[in-house]
């Protein structure tokens, strides 16, 4: 599987309420009903000493008990043209989903190394009940 | 006419909590607002930014900003750490100098400083831009955009530059 | 006009409710009021023997009985620089916009060749009733 | 600070309701809450020759009366690897954020010339009260 980005849940603009709580990197889902989830991860490089990197992804995945796979719900994929010199790429996902009590939603990235997490602003993950 | 009530200006020095309909006086930089004055407005609960988090001013917010990271992958340093009233700074490691992303540069890479081999150093790199590479050091001759060392040059592929920069009949066993 | 979308709308993650109902390529809003709608499509290439692609665009459109001329509601146009090999490019787009009962939405795009229909979570449609 | 977006707020697909008023060149937060807030900012080039940017860059951000700096709240910052001939590059932004009433919310952007202003479902700004 594809390395499970970290979040902060507290500081700065970061929070959870009506118990959509923040636990070992997933959001878990208190109630069922149909949810908007979304999430932007901004990818930067390119890394010295890095094998170029050709693209990069991102992939809101949900895990539930009762099913071993993760299930993937949205997923951006961007290659990368820019030749050398640094370069950055936001990928923004968003839409609603049907989800279950007990559900847990995660972000999956290509890389987490290619991860721009400098500034709360750039790359940030939620979810609201319709 | 006004449909909604509009509220009096705040004295100086204070400000409007919505909440609690009043004016009130500030928490001081580094500290947030718990719990809102009471009528005589000076009585605001303040706590301390707790780590990671700053207000570099003084604020009735109920929260404090979180603090930047430098990019560590990207060979960026800590200037100043994030303090209660200030960001984290960020610069460059030994060596390197700022790529700015635009004129902002409140995003940068840190590029290698470039080594000026065989040249004069018309400026140091510093943070802000890489080394100035000025012409080649006694003893280096220039041979296709590069400085080579005299020693490494022979009568034979000693060209006019060469011998101009190393003096007759070029590096090895002369003179 | 552009190319039209067709969409899954039952099976998978795909679902609708309240009315909200797909029928000939587009959404049809059962209420009148102030929607949300987003849509992301996956765009890849090249395809052999193919002209080279020079921009995507991505366009939701409203058609209204009543009103001869599409609407074009939000658009995401997005040139490519990716010189000769594959190439992936999602966009996505989402805006509130207000709704007569009836409207119907729909995604165009500039070549539907290009898009990449081949999982549902990297190319979706959707709107909720705010 | 970086340059701010001006909106059309009436006409055309543009509208405000339930108080959340447009007034110079911000949304202006009637009521206290979660909001979705979003905007899409189509760029468009070429670049002056001239010019050393070669990236462009989104910033949705919170003004307060009682505090002297803007919050960043989201930021899009994406290089560009089209210099030369001409190019088109969206960047779309959207998150829930707590609000406070009075709040202003502001788009700001890299560079002012490269906004393509043309079409209104090209370059959009809005938010919800969840």
């Amino acid at each position: 599987h594809l390395p499970i980005l970290q979040w902060e849940d507290k500081r700065g603009l970061a929070f959870t309420k009506n118990n959509l709580n923040y636990s070992s990197n997933a959001l878990v889902i208190p109630v069922s009903g149909d949810y908007y989830v979304y999430a932007q991860v901004t990818f930067r490089g390119p890394l010295e000493s890095y094998s170029k990197t050709n693209s990069v992804t991102e992939i809101i995945t949900k895990v539930t008990d009762s099913y071993p796979e993760p299930t993937q719900l949205l997923t951006g994929t961007k290659t990368l043209s820019e030749k050398g010199n640094s370069w950055f790429q936001p990928i923004y996902l968003g839409a609603v989903v049907s989800l279950e009590v007990g559900d847990k939603l995660m972000v999956n990235v290509s890389d987490i190394k290619l991860v721009d997490y400098t500034k709360e602003h750039k790359t940030f993950f939620g979810a609201f009940l319709l | 006419l006004r449909r909604h009530a509009t509220r009096p200006p705040c004295p100086a020095g204070t400000n409007w909590i919505e909440e609690a309909r009043q004016c009130c006086a500030p928490c001081p930089a580094g500290t947030f607002l718990v719990r809102h004055c009471s009528s005589h407005g000076n009585d605001s609960v303040c706590d301390p930014c707790p780590t990671g988090t700053f207000r570099t001013q003084p604020n009735t917010f109920r929260k404090c900003q979180a603090c930047y990271e430098c990019d560590r992958q990207a060979f960026q340093s800590v200037l100043s750490n994030c303090s209660a009233t200030s960001n984290i700074a960020c610069g460059c490691e030994p060596g390197r100098f700022r790529d700015c992303l635009d004129e902002r540069c409140s995003d940068f890479s840190c590029r290698q400083c470039q080594p000026c081999t065989g040249r004069l150093i018309q400026r140091p790199c510093s943070e802000v831009q890489d080394t100035l590479c000025g012409s080649c050091k006694p003893d280096f001759y220039a041979e296709g955009g590069e400085c080579q060392p005299c020693h490494a040059s022979t009568p034979e592929t000693c060209g006019k530059e060469c011998q101009r920069a190393c003096g007759g009949g070029g590096g090895r066993g002369s003179g």
